[in-house]
């Protein structure tokens, strides 16, 4: 199947399903989980096709030839490989979650273009092309976030409207600038004319492209949007958005730093400690967005706006550990993408169950959902288990990748940056984690089942996922050496148990049967002492005082209340607002203007009509 | 006088000094200016060819109740120009008073018609009578105007103003006077109709819109001027009816 | 016989500054119809005895007319 | 000075009316003062057209008993004709804007413009 048929048909098939969905209910959701089957079977079996040539398709506007350039790498079959899984998952979940979601057409509709436009975007062979796919993917899922249920969905997608259009702007004038040089917009072309150029112009084009990238990742002078996205997207988009559309940002940071050799024009500039200037600013962006987004999460009262903040802190991880450009440094990197996509998936669709059977984002509103939900339970728990960094799960490895690279550099702020984030991570996930699933059980959750099997089995896939790799990440690495051998880069080595750091070996299998044997004998004595009572939540003793709110007095609200207050003065000068003062100070001159020049009377504007004819007549007298 | 006026004042002189330069520019080879006051070169108008009648430069004299079928056999130069030569200009302009009074009367449309249709506070005794015996002569002129409009001075503008003005009489002699709106619609859409179709015919008969298709006749007869005449009362009727429609609505607001 | 045109536009130009200067909307509204008769005048003596009638009907009459019809419909209502 | 005022009599007069009416139309607060000078502005521009027609001991263009042939001096038809329309179109409109105020005045109550501020964004 030619590559451009990848993009083309969940494109084509969305139109279809779309208006085939206003007579038959669900049928969209199913079109779409079989397609995405479809193309999921059809792109495994690529692997290790690498030497499919380039696909080229022509068309003539203005009497010029444009062409969109498809071309398959391991870096690509890895994003399309993922979008393809991530998106069948989801689609799977949607078909039983969203019975009662009113804007479903259009979601399914946004969601099917929104995957053809990441394998076009992830497929492209240049420059126009990737920007092309760029903007169908930036504009469906702005659509997908505005179709959120929250009032403040709107104002959340507005946010990365606005930012996503800067990028946009950005990118599309640096490449007409390039363009305008060289008659091209392909990969290497642009990368030569690149390292061609004086160093200052060249690092300036450089940030114009790299701005995009970064924005989508969510690194940290533009996280501002992630969190108000992730929290108010539908909540079977909000996986997809943290699993998949950050990373879509991190894969245009590769090939601007790898695939497009960039890092040897860089090499050139200012160097710091051996690495060069633009790498060690985006690395310190990196270890600033992780502790931004680590801190921040901890004071969450929303579970989705929490976890939508350890996702900004996750990919400061992989943006920092992409930064320092080093084997090891890439591998951790590429590994902790991949892991922490199905790990965060994960948290998000039993996140996603939760709120189908409970209907709320708050925390303290619910409790003791272990023995209602128990897959739920079980999904969140391995995943958040992951997420945390504890073996024998996916994520401690890739961490473990990841310090090794920044201790072998010896990049200390960085290093204590993210052991930071990793204990604070370790706080925030045990929040939901205690309050939504341990604690007592609310009154009107009496009646709460587990949700539809449907909605199961993407939560069991993606729990035997981070075991799998947890246990054998040689799966993972097979891949990543061969991305490594495309981009020049070192191998690292490895079994299939096993990966060899700057200090060691990891060998999880040893490890794996260490943590059964450990989990087991906690289990006997966990089963052999005795239970503990369960007493019901609304028993609170208030000594004759009359609660007026009831909410804060939940042991949920305000959990770590003591840690909170250490940041309370970092929170309040959160970069937020400080967007928000540029933005309300250009109202307030806007409004100057406004006032002085717009009066709303008549006579003036009939003035400035006469004064402009003057203006004219004058400049034609003195020409 | 306030700083606002001063600069009213002299921004609109100096747009005064720019136009009035334009009066002062000697043209050269090639361009076109204005002329000095009373110094119109009509030889080279277009004008020239319209008091000649003869727009084929055929340059016959036309002589007083002796040329015949001449293309625009009205006496009258500006009637020939207004309705004939430059007939389609007129249908536009006769729209725009259309819509002008359309739009007046959706504006000042009252579902009530509550509102006193009348200014004055009680009918005056003279003009009450001296209308009765104006309104008809004032019609009469008006329709005088509008039928020799093609020999002498005055045309269908002039006599439809003076039929709207005997209606405007009318209308402030006294409170009880009420218009039939029916019959002014009737005549309106009669008189645009057979403006209209009678450029349609013209179209048919003689292969292009607004085209004379009768007999011209001789000059300064009253039956001369092909369809000239017939243009200019349908024309008179319109903006009679028009003009009184606007009176109408403004004083029943 | 030039003077007499001069002296007729001087007054016509007289008769639209007072028509804005004039503080009661009524002398404004005359001094207006002022300038118009005027004009038709004007017309005349420019050999356009069309537009003179046209000028002195409508200008003069008519406008006249609506403007005081409008004065007594909006602040007029009552005088 | 008879030359002078013979040439630029009817010009400049026209002219300096159409920046009366301006000057109303840009500085006067009433509704229908506006309305007048936009009136104003209208006369100035017809006389000024006319008077570009005029010719130096021209007739008027008719051919009548006594002006008996079409070999006289006559003034320029057309922008005669031209003014003819113009000066029908120019009450219709006129009564347009009127309209207009009338209803303004219902709103508002009052016919000063800088009260009436509508056009405000």
């Amino acid at each position: 199947m030619s590559l451009f048929y990848y993009t083309f048909i969940p494109i084509v098939i969305a139109f279809i399903a779309y208006f085939l969905n206003k007579k038959i209910k669900l049928s969209l959701a199913i079109l779409n989980s079989v397609v995405f089957a479809y193309l999921f079977y059809q792109i495994s079996r690529l692997y290790n096709q690498w030497n499919i040539p380039h696909e080229t398709i022509s068309y003539y506007m203005f009497d010029r030839e444009i062409q969109l350039i498809f071309q398959l790498t391991p870096l690509s079959w890895l994003f399309i490989f993922m979008t393809t899984g991530a998106g069948l998952l989801i689609a799977i979940f949607t078909i039983k979650s969203q019975q009662e979601y009113v804007l479903r057409s259009s979601f399914h509709l946004n969601f099917a273009i929104l995957i053809g436009s990441i394998l076009g975007v992830v497929l492209a062979g240049d420059f126009l092309t990737l920007f092309i796919f760029w903007e169908i993917m930036t504009w469906s899922s702005f659509f997908l976030i505005s179709s959120g249920e929250k009032k403040a969905a709107q104002k959340a997608s507005y946010r990365y409207i606005i930012l996503s259009t800067i990028g946009a702007y950005l990118m599309v004038t640096a490449l007409f600038i390039i363009y305008n040089q060289i008659h091209t917009f392909g990969y290497n072309q642009v990368a030569a004319h690149l390292s061609g150029l004086p160093i200052t112009e060249s690092i300036i084009l450089i940030i114009m492209l790299a701005i995009p990238f970064i924005i989508k990742a969510g690194v940290f002078p533009f996280h501002v949007w992630v969190n108000g996205a992730h929290s108010n997207a539908p909540k079977e988009f909000s996986p997809f958005l943290s699993g998949l559309m950050l990373k879509v940002g991190i894969y245009g940071v590769i090939l601007l730093l790898y695939f497009v050799p960039l890092y040897n024009i860089l090499k050139e500039s200012v160097n710091y400690r051996g690495l060069p200037i633009f790498n060690y600013i985006l690395a310190i962006f990196g270890c600033i967005t992780v502790i931004t987004g680590t801190i921040l999460a901890i004071r969450q009262e929303d579970v989705k706006r929490l976890v939508a903040f350890s996702s900004i802190s996750q990919m400061g991880y992989i943006i920092m550990a992409l930064a320092i450009s080093t084997p090891l440094g890439f591998t951790g990197g590429l590994l902790h993408l991949m892991n922490h996509m199905i790990f965060k998936t994960t948290i998000f669709l039993s996140i996603a169950a939760v709120i189908y059977r409970t209907k709320t984002t708050k925390m303290s509103e619910m409790g003791g959902l272990i023995f209602k939900m128990p897959v739920t339970f079980t999904a969140y728990l391995i995943a958040i288990i992951a997420l945390a960094g504890i073996p024998p799960t996916n994520g401690f490895i890739s961490k473990w990748v990841i310090y090794q690279a920044l201790i072998d550099k010896g990049y200390i702020f960085l290093s204590v940056a993210a052991f930071f984030g990793s204990i604070g991570s370790f706080m925030y996930v045990f929040k939901p984690l205690s309050t939504i699933f341990l604690g007592q059980l609310k009154p009107e959750h009496e009646n709460i089942k587990e949700v539809p099997f449907l909605m199961q089995l993407p939560m069991f896939v993606l729990m035997a996922l981070i075991l799998l790799f947890g246990i054998l990440p040689g799966l993972q690495m097979n891949l990543i050496n061969q991305i490594s051998q495309l981009l020049n880069i070192q191998p690292v080595g490895f079994t299939l148990y096993s990966i060899t750091g700057a200090f060691g070996k990891w060998n999880s299998l040893v490890i794996f049967s260490l943590f059964v044997g450990g989990f087991l004998l906690a289990f006997i004595i966990f089963i052999s002492a005795k239970k503990s009572k369960q007493v019901g939540l609304m028993d609170t003793y208030t000594s004759g005082e009359y609660m007026d709110d009831p909410e804060a007095y939940h042991y949920a609200y305000q959990y770590f209340r003591p840690f909170d207050r250490v940041f309370d003065s970092f929170a309040a000068r959160s970069l937020t607002v400080i967007y928000d003062t540029f933005a309300q100070n250009i109202v307030k001159l806007g409004n100057l203007f406004r006032k002085s020049i717009v009066t709303g009377n008549g006579q003036t504007y009939a003035f400035y009509m006469v004064l402009f004819i003057v203006i004219l007549a004058f400049a034609g007298w003195i020409i | 006088m306030n700083f606002r006026k001063i600069l009213a004042l002299i921004t609109i002189i100096l747009l005064g000094i720019f136009i009035l330069q334009a009066f002062l520019i000697i043209p050269e080879k090639g361009e076109i200016a204005l002329n000095n006051f009373g110094k119109a070169d009509i030889e080279n108008r277009t004008a020239q060819l319209y008091i000649d009648k003869s727009v084929n430069s055929t340059n016959e004299q036309v002589i007083y109740k002796e040329s015949k079928d001449k293309e625009s056999g009205s006496a009258n130069i500006v009637t020939s120009i207004v309705a004939n030569y430059r007939a389609l200009d007129t249908l536009g302009e006769v729209t725009v008073l259309f819509l002008a009074a359309t739009g007046l009367s959706a504006i000042l449309y009252n579902k009530k018609h509550a509102k006193s249709n009348f200014i004055l506070k009680e009918d005056s005794f003279i003009l009450k009578n001296g209308i009765k015996i104006l309104f008809p002569l004032l019609i009469l002129a008006g329709s005088y105007i509008i039928i020799y409009g093609h020999l002498s001075p005055g045309g269908s503008f002039q006599g439809g103003a003076v039929i709207a003005t005997a209606f405007l009489l009318k209308l402030l002699s006294s409170k009880e006077y009420e218009l039939d709106e029916n019959i002014l619609k009737i005549i309106e859409v009669t008189a645009g109709v057979s403006f209209v179709s009678i450029g349609l015919y013209g179209l048919y008969a003689e292969g292009s819109f607004l085209t004379n298709f009768l007999e011209t006749g001789t000059i300064a007869n009253l039956f001369s001027g092909g369809i000239v005449p017939i243009i200019y009362i349908t024309i008179g009727l319109k903006v009679a009816v028009e003009l009184t429609n606007i009176i109408n609505d403004l004083m029943k607001a | 016989m030039t003077l007499l045109y001069s002296l007729l536009i001087l007054l016509m130009l007289i008769s639209g500054i007072a028509a804005l200067i004039f503080d009661k909307l009524v002398n404004s509204i005359i001094s207006a119809g002022m300038v118009s008769l005027i004009a038709a005048f004007l017309f005349y003596f420019l050999r356009a005895p069309d537009v003179a009638m046209a000028e002195a009907a409508i200008g003069t009459g008519l406008s006249t007319a609506i403007f005081i019809i409008t004065l007594y419909k909006t602040e007029g209502r009552g005088n | 000075m008879i030359d002078f005022l013979e040439k630029w009599s009817f010009f400049g007069g026209s002219v300096l009316l159409i920046l009366i009416g301006l000057y109303g139309v840009i500085t006067r607060k009433n509704l229908i003062k506006i309305f007048i000078g936009l009136s104003l502005m209208d006369t100035g521009i017809n006389v000024l057209l006319v008077s570009l027609g005029y010719v130096e001991g021209g007739i008027a263009p008719i051919i009548t008993s006594t002006i008996n042939n079409n070999s006289y001096n006559f003034v320029d038809p057309i922008p005669q004709a031209l003014v003819l329309t113009s000066i029908v179109i120019g009450v219709a409109v006129l009564a347009l804007g009127l309209g207009v105020i009338i209803k303004i005045y219902e709103k508002y109550n009052t016919l000063d413009i800088s009260e009436i501020r509508g056009l405000r964004w």
